[in-house]
């Protein structure tokens, strides 16, 4: 039992393949209350769009070894049946996509395709159904909305697409909403449109949203609290603020460095991570991030041999680093931040 | 002020769009109508703008990669607009091109060597030895380990395969570089890497860059100048420091302000522009102004006058009937009706 | 070669090639070595060759149906237009010529009986006239009477080679027709007494612009089927056939099928050959060769119509299974395929450079090439055995190539080291492509270098080794040839091959025997009145285009046929070669 | 949508008139300019004794003396307003469309083929049907249970399939079918639909088969290659996030975009089949427009080739075109303009 409206505890998801065992969520954990929302920020292969499946199901009866806990609404999932699932998704909890329109079917309306979503879920005619279609895509702020009811994807434009597959996903007003890389795809006019109306929806729908996406910018738009993954596993876990302003570790540093700002004066350089993601097949030993951190020497060797714990450092604000708290407290207020805000 | 490498008139492309039994001309998409801009040697001009605005094929007419319908294009003093392809292969060596997606662009049956070295080949370098020699010499000046010269494309990540693909331009020794959305594929750690990159190798080398992208960010951090396109033409156009402190252009501004800020605390402080709707289809675009439909400063005159592109300021070149930022006595009318 | 069997023309299609499951075509010819010989006792004959001599399965039940089929459609039911051997054996289920060959087994099938007619022609004015008088009561299928009118308007209207292409045109060459007479068409109103006289509805004189003894044999054409006027359509006649015979047509669909039924209009009493077994005939055309003979073997078939032999896939069947091989027939057939030696071309101007390529050759390759001993016996001239005057010429040995004498013979020639030649041969027949290669390895042995160039089958007598000067321009010094016989004496089947004067710009068979020696005795052989006596001038001539060495013979054809199950008095006529389709019936 | 199909029209009258004229060309102009003369044409259409005055008699009779432009401009003339043919004992008109005469045969062209086509139709009917249920069926299975032992299997079985020729297949289907079980009927045992459908059928059903193993196995390639891809995409994973049953997700959103490939190469592969399945008619001996076609170019009986290729080409131009209507029909993002 848990008593938090969405609790994943250890969850792992691992994918046999024929190269080796694909650790792509490895032991993650955390917590999200109704009309709060999480940011989880990752590179590519972090493991954050794997989790996001995984919490609404759609691993299951694949090939995946999932284990661990998913608790949604004093209710858990992973050792639930797969028909179970089936029937919370889409209705307690519904996912955003990145590509709208690759993740609409282009042979049905867009209409269609939110009836369908609706009627899986709701006993009613299709003539309500339609209703509450046009309704929706009203709701969402697509202009006449009866008249594009029956559109095609394609014949949408790219925020439109999207603003219709936001009107799927609540068509059934789930408690969890999952948007993955929700703007990605968009033009930057277009995604602060998106960006806004999702902030507008959670507030009416007092939904729990989880957005995951690897562009700093929009999570610190939205969430309320972030985790940021590395190599399937949280690295590091804080309220926006801690995230932002206190961040503790070196990956989080890195990514902040790396990211050109427009509300700042610009810097000379760019404060890169090196090296590259790595392969969820060969995850390096002790701290997966150990090859690529500029403070690895540090750790009194444990880097490379020890996996460190997610611990908290205070206040909610955990952090999985072999630095002690108080050398990673320094090197941020000394050598990291000052040459962020470098002139 | 220095000749410019590279200079830009009236470059235009129109797509026909036929229609009917007898396939008449109807209609044309104007993807590039009338942009005009120079480049100068050294420097770096951002190109930018939301998708549709036509600035990927500003950058595929300048390499001649499609035929202009309208336009000149002028490299190095010579005007390449209609030249035919064997006399501009020579010039094509001083004008490379670094796309976007580092995947498709490598031929993955050929080694990393035989990639980057085929242009040595092509100079004249001809032993073995002397192509293998310069071929790790770029390897290394690009970042990547000079041992991997025997390694294919799908042995290398994201970033690492950029970088060939950065290598094997750098290998023609191209005076300028158009670089077609360089980092949006990659990874944001990666990214950084790359645009660094691309700052010492321009340093080193003496490089011009034409950048093309829809990241402001990355644009702001990498240019001397930027051009902000819209619906195939140049709104504004000014260095870095006045375009992005004081945009001109409403339209420059609501890009600026849509811009997700990476800073928790500033997010209620900010004054946001929330334009409405898309971006028009190119087929249709709207007469005179064509922001005019998305504009919240838009008037009647917008609607009916093409705005031209003016300086408004030292180096700062605007579309606008009703500039911002803008010094009072160059216009002296938007002081009259604000 | 002209159209005999229907198998070599349908393998003159490159299309057919590949569809029938190669060369379709020419492979009368089994290959392999020769079965079992399991030849049978007088009575009762069964067995292996059973049907060559013997009456197989004789009975005289009347009734059922005959199935028959054949892999391709024939140039016509018409018997005016028709110039393939299968169908001049059936159509006399439903037409009655004047005269028609004895329906018995072997040699006694050549004989000549008289059909339409009372008797055998009587000629007077020393062969140039020839007098048949018909029988009394006949019939077509619509009861009206048949005339010795009929059997003139037949005769003249097929002279019409323009409307009927395809039969033979010895009518057209030996009547004295006058000059003026076109066709029935173009002048009707010509009289042409002078030509075919009908004194009265029963008698009919034909009048020959020169002396033939043999005329029965013409008077056995399916031309002298007898055709009224008012019924005659042109060549859409071939639609409308009016029965004459036991048989008239039920079902026409060309290049599909026709069904015959029952003509209650003839009458058994003017008619002592046919004995009219089956109540119908049921002729499928277009079926696939294999799946003829697996239907034949299975029974579900009878006949197949070609009369050719069974295809190469069969021929491993009938051999392996005994039960099979009882069924089989495997006669000798008038057909010789040879290979011709033009003599336009130095060095082979000079008979000795001839005799030279004859002694080199390999006889008893060339004979594996053409499919071994079931394929054919080793040929020794032009003439195969079984036509009148054949005999075996040992001018040349049968053995596998005689170097000594073709080294002699070059010597002779005046080119010890032998010499260069080109060789034709039709491509799309792989036993012509393998006798050429024969060739050229035998002849290589003794210095004669051979270059070898195949033709298609349709262009290969109207453009390449049939057009003299195309041989001449090109250095053609052998070419493949074969030929088979219109009917089984000296004249039909050595006179288009051996008379000089038969060659033409293009389209020749005659390629090579251009000597005066043997004109003369073609001559002599029209004159001849007495059989045997022409008989033997034929075996002459056949002689002497040996000693010529104008060609190579190969070997005489033989064809491996299936008897089909539940089919009575199957035998293979000695007129055609096949089973004689006027006696079948069904158990 | 109007203007599509009048230009497509247009389009495809243009090609058949290309497809003839190339057709003419291949058998008239290139043999001539080969050196093959009118005489040397008309010897293969005249008996082997004929005399040369008669060869060129008939040379005239077929119009092969005149210049190719003239008897192109005869060939299409017929076509559109008839011919006449001199049958010897007069003259017969053949009405619009008249291909011609067959030089062999010396029947119009035209009646054969109308004759013809339902033993084809037939043969294309059935023999689609079976191998589209068949294929798209084994491809579907295939690839949902993507490796498994059936997968494997049913893969193995397709290739073979594709790699088969007809005329293998069927001769060891007839074999072992007809003449050893005597379950089908043998070769050649063709009764027409009208007759009795029950014949119909049992005459038809080892030519379906045969057609369709090799039909049927390239189908489940193309549909279980199909399918990977479409259940691989991003809206069938919306599909099931949205709680649809993972049958409703293969039914309603795999299977429509998957078989829409298949639905057009289906459409091509009929239209290309109307023209006569030749391989399959000539095992079968069924008389069909392949068999007719075999026959034709056997006997080089020109008219005969020009009519079958006509209407073949036309058997494709109009699936072709049916093909893109139904396209824009079936996908929405397909405009026709």
């Amino acid at each position: 039992m848990s008593e938090h409206f969405l609790d994943v505890r250890d969850l792992k998801i691992h994918f046999p393949t024929d190269d080796g065992l694909v650790r792509s969520v490895d032991g993650l954990s955390f917590k999200l209350e109704r009309g709060r929302t999480l940011g989880i920020v990752g590179e590519s292969g972090s493991g954050k769009s794997v989790t996001s499946l995984g919490i609404l199901g759609l691993h299951k009866g694949g090939r995946a070894r999932i284990s661990g806990e998913i608790w949604l609404d004093g209710e858990e999932l992973v050792s639930a049946s797969p028909e179970h699932v089936r029937r919370l998704r889409g209705k307690k909890m519904s996912m955003i996509f990145q590509d709208p329109l690759s993740a609409m079917h282009p042979y049905f309306t867009v209409g269609a395709q939110i009836i369908e979503a609706y009627r899986i879920h709701n006993k009613v005619t299709k003539k309500v159904a339609r209703k509450h279609a046009v309704d929706l895509l009203g709701r969402v702020g697509i202009p006449q909305p009866e008249r594009r009811v029956d559109s095609y994807p394609h014949e949408f434009s790219g925020g439109m697409r999207q603003r219709a597959m936001i009107a799927m996903a609540l068509s059934c007003d789930p408690e969890l909403l999952i948007a993955d890389e929700p703007t990605t795809a968009l033009d930057v006019t277009v995604q602060a449109q998106i960006l806004d109306l999702m902030r507008d929806l959670q507030r009416d729908f007092n939904a729990a949203l989880i957005i995951i996406t690897h562009d700093l910018g929009v999570v610190a738009e939205l969430s309320d609290d972030i985790l940021v993954m590395y190599g399937g596993k949280a690295i590091e876990y804080g309220s926006a603020e801690d995230i932002f302003e206190r961040p503790e570790h070196p990956y989080t540093w890195g990514l902040l460095g790396s990211m050109p700002r427009l509300d700042r004066e610009p810097t000379e350089r760019l404060l890169p991570i090196k090296g590259s993601p790595p392969s969820l097949i060969n995850v390096p030993a002790g701290c997966a991030f150990h090859p690529r951190c500029a403070f690895e020497g540090r750790t009194g060797g444990k880097a490379n041999t020890e996996v460190p714990d997610l611990v908290e450092t205070e206040g909610g604000h955990l952090v999985r680093c072999h630095l002690p708290r108080e050398e990673r407290r320094a090197i941020w207020a000394t050598e990291i931040k000052p040459n962020l805000e470098s002139a | 002020m220095t000749e410019p490498l590279l200079s830009v008139q009236g470059l235009e492309k129109h797509f026909p769009v036929t229609k009917g039994l007898l396939q008449r001309q109807v209609g044309a998409v104007k993807a590039v109508d009338g942009v005009s801009f120079d480049v100068r040697k050294g420097e770096t001009l951002g190109l930018v703008g939301e998708s549709g605005c036509g600035k990927t094929t500003t950058g595929r007419l300048i390499t001649r990669l499609i035929e202009p319908t309208g336009g000149k294009v002028i490299f190095e003093g010579h005007d390449i607009t209609h030249m035919s392809q064997g006399k501009i292969r020579p010039l094509r060596r001083d004008m490379q091109m670094i796309f976007q997606d580092p995947y498709s662009s490598l031929n993955p049956r050929h080694t990393v060597g035989a990639i980057v070295g085929a242009p040595f080949k092509i100079q004249g370098v001809h032993t073995e030895q002397g192509v293998k020699k310069a071929v790790q010499d770029i390897l290394a000046l690009v970042g990547l380990n000079p041992e991997h010269y025997n390694r294919y494309p799908h042995e290398f990540s994201g970033g690492q395969r950029q970088r060939i693909g950065i290598a094997r331009t750098l290998a023609l020794k191209p005076k300028l570089i158009i670089a077609d959305e360089p980092v949006s594929a990659l990874d944001v750690s990666i990214q950084a890497q790359v645009v660094n990159l691309l700052e010492d190798l321009q340093n080193e080398l003496d490089l011009t860059y034409l950048v093309i992208a829809h990241d402001l960010s990355v644009v702001r951090h990498i240019s001397d100048r930027v051009a902000v396109m819209y619906l195939g033409k140049i709104v504004e156009l000014a260095d870095r420091k006045g375009l992005y402190e004081s945009p001109m252009h409403p339209y420059t501004n609501a890009l600026l302000s849509a811009v997700p800020i990476p800073d928790p605390k500033g997010k209620a402080g900010r004054e946001r522009i929330r334009l409405q709707g898309d971006v028009p289809s190119p087929l249709n675009p709207p007469p005179a102004c064509r922001f005019h439909t998305r504009c919240w400063k838009a008037q009647e005159i917008c609607k009916t006058e093409e705005p031209p592109l003016l300086q408004l300021a030292p180096g700062h070149q605007v579309a606008c009937h009703f500039p911002e930022n803008a010094p009072a006595l160059a216009e002296p009318e938007v002081a009259a009706q604000t | 070669m002209k159209k005999r069997t229907l198998a070599v023309v349908a393998s003159g299609a490159a299309l057919a090639l590949a569809l029938s499951a190669c060369g379709g075509g020419d492979s009368t010819e089994p290959s392999g070595t020769a079965a079992p010989a399991a030849s049978a006792s007088a009575a009762g004959a069964t067995g292996f060759n059973a049907g060559l001599e013997n009456v197989v399965n004789p009975s005289d039940k009347k009734g059922g149906v005959l199935k028959m089929a054949v892999t391709e459609d024939w140039d016509s039911v018409d018997p005016g237009d028709t110039y393939y051997g299968m169908s001049w054996n059936l159509l006399r289920i439903y037409a009655r010529p004047l005269v028609t060959y004895n329906p018995a087994p072997g040699a006694k099938g050549r004989e000549l009986v008289p059909d339409l007619a009372e008797s055998l022609g009587v000629s007077s004015d020393g062969s140039k006239t020839w007098t048949y008088k018909l029988r009394a009561g006949l019939k077509y299928e619509d009861g009206t009477p048949i005339t010795s009118k009929d059997v003139k308007y037949a005769v003249l209207r097929q002279l019409d080679k323009t409307t009927f292409v395809n039969g033979p045109t010895y009518f057209n060459d030996w009547l004295d027709l006058p000059k003026d007479f076109e066709s029935v068409y173009k002048t009707p109103d010509v009289n042409t007494d002078q030509a075919i006289e009908t004194p009265d509805d029963q008698t009919i004189v034909f009048h020959l612009n020169k002396a033939y003894a043999g005329f029965d044999n013409f008077a056995a054409l399916p031309a002298t089927v007898p055709i009224p006027q008012a019924k005659d359509t042109g060549i859409k006649y071939r639609d409308h056939v009016l029965a004459s015979g036991p048989y008239k047509f039920d079902k026409v669909e060309p290049g599909k099928q026709y069904t015959l039924i029952r003509n209650d209009q003839w009458d058994p009493a003017t008619d002592p050959i046919r004995k009219a077994l089956p109540d119908s005939y049921e002729i499928t055309l277009g079926v696939q060769g294999d799946d003829l003979d697996n239907r034949i073997i299975s029974g579900d078939l009878h006949v197949d119509i070609a009369g050719s032999g069974v295809q190469p896939a069969a021929i491993a069947t009938v051999q392996q299974d005994p039960e099979l091989n009882a069924r089989a027939d495997n006669p000798i057939s008038a057909r010789t395929w040879y290979v011709s030696i033009l003599n336009d071309n130095p060095p082979l101007d000079n008979i000795e450079c001839r005799k030279a390529v004859i002694y080199g050759a390999d006889r008893v390759g060339l004979q594996t090439a053409m499919g071994g001993p079931l394929a054919g016996d080793i040929a020794t001239s032009l003439m195969p055995p079984g036509i009148g005057g054949w005999k075996k010429i040992e001018t040349f040995p049968l053995g596998t190539g005689d170097e000594a004498k073709a080294k002699e013979a070059l010597t002779a020639c005046g080119q010890p080291n032998g010499f260069e030649t080109t060789m034709t041969f039709r491509s799309d027949r792989p036993r012509e492509q393998a006798v050429a290669e024969s060739m050229q390895q035998a002849l290589a042995k003794v210095g004669i270098k051979l270059t070898l160039k195949g033709f298609p089958t349709s262009e290969y007598f109207t453009a390449y080794a049939g057009k003299p000067a195309y041989t001449k321009a090109n250095g053609i010094g052998l070419a493949t040839n074969g030929w088979g016989a219109d009917w089984n004496d000296g004249f039909g089947f050595l006179s288009q091959i051996i008379d000089s004067r038969t060659i033409r710009e293009a389209g020749n068979y005659n390629l090579s025997v251009k000597d005066p020696a043997v004109d003369a005795l073609v001559d002599q052989a029209f004159a001849e009145l007495d059989t045997a006596k022409r008989d033997a001038i034929w075996g002459q001539a056949d002689a002497k285009v040996m000693e010529g060495a104008y060609v190579l013979p190969t070997v005489y054809s033989k064809g491996l046929l299936l008897r089909g199950k539940g089919v009575t008095n199957q035998f293979i006529t000695g007129a055609f070669d096949m089973y004689d389709y006027l006696a079948l019936g069904v158990e | 949508m109007v203007t599509y199909i009048i230009r497509r029209l247009i389009g495809a009258l243009l090609m058949l008139a290309v497809v003839s004229m190339v057709t003419f060309s291949i058998f008239f102009v290139v043999p001539r300019l080969a050196g093959v003369t009118a005489t040397d044409f008309a010897n293969r259409y005249v008996g082997r004794a004929a005399t040369q005055e008669t060869v060129v008699a008939v040379a005239n009779k077929l119009g092969l003396n005149d210049p190719v432009v003239v008897q192109y401009a005869r060939w299409i003339k017929g076509i559109f307003v008839g011919a006449e043919y001199d049958y010897g004992a007069g003259v017969e008109h053949c009405p619009a469309p008249c291909f011609g005469y067959s030089f062999v045969t010396k029947n119009p062209v035209w009646p054969d083929l109308v004759d013809r086509m339902p033993v084809t139709l037939s043969l294309a009917a059935g023999a689609s049907i079976i191998w589209l249920l068949a294929g798209v069926a084994v491809g579907v299975l295939s690839a949902l249970k993507r490796g498994s032992i059936f997968d494997r299997t049913a893969m193995v079985i397709a290739l073979s399939g594709v790699s088969l020729p007809p005329f293998f297949t069927g001769l060891i289907a007839l074999s072992l079918f007809s003449y050893g079980l005597r379950i089908t009927a043998p070769g050649g045992a063709y009764t027409p639909l009208t007759e009795n459908p029950a014949e119909w059928a049992y005459s038809l059903i080892l030519p379906w088969l045969t057609l369709a193993f090799l039909n049927a196995a390239a189908y489940a390639r193309l549909t279980r290659a199909g399918m990977l891809e479409t259940m691989g995409e991003d809206y069938i994973r919306t599909a099931r996030a949205k709680g649809l049953r993972e049958s409703t997700v293969i039914t309603k959103h795999g299977l429509r975009a998957a078989l829409t490939p298949i639905v057009t190469i289906f459409g091509l592969d009929v239209g290309i089949l109307l023209g006569g399945a030749i391989l399959t008619e000539n095992v079968f001996s069924l008389p069909g427009l392949g068999k007719y076609a075999t026959q034709a170019i056997s006997t080089q009986d020109l008219p005969k080739i020009m009519g079958f290729t006509m209407l073949a080409a036309f058997f494709i131009v109009m699936a072709n075109l049916i093909v893109d209507l139904l396209y824009a029909v079936v996908d929405p993002r397909v405009r026709l303009t």
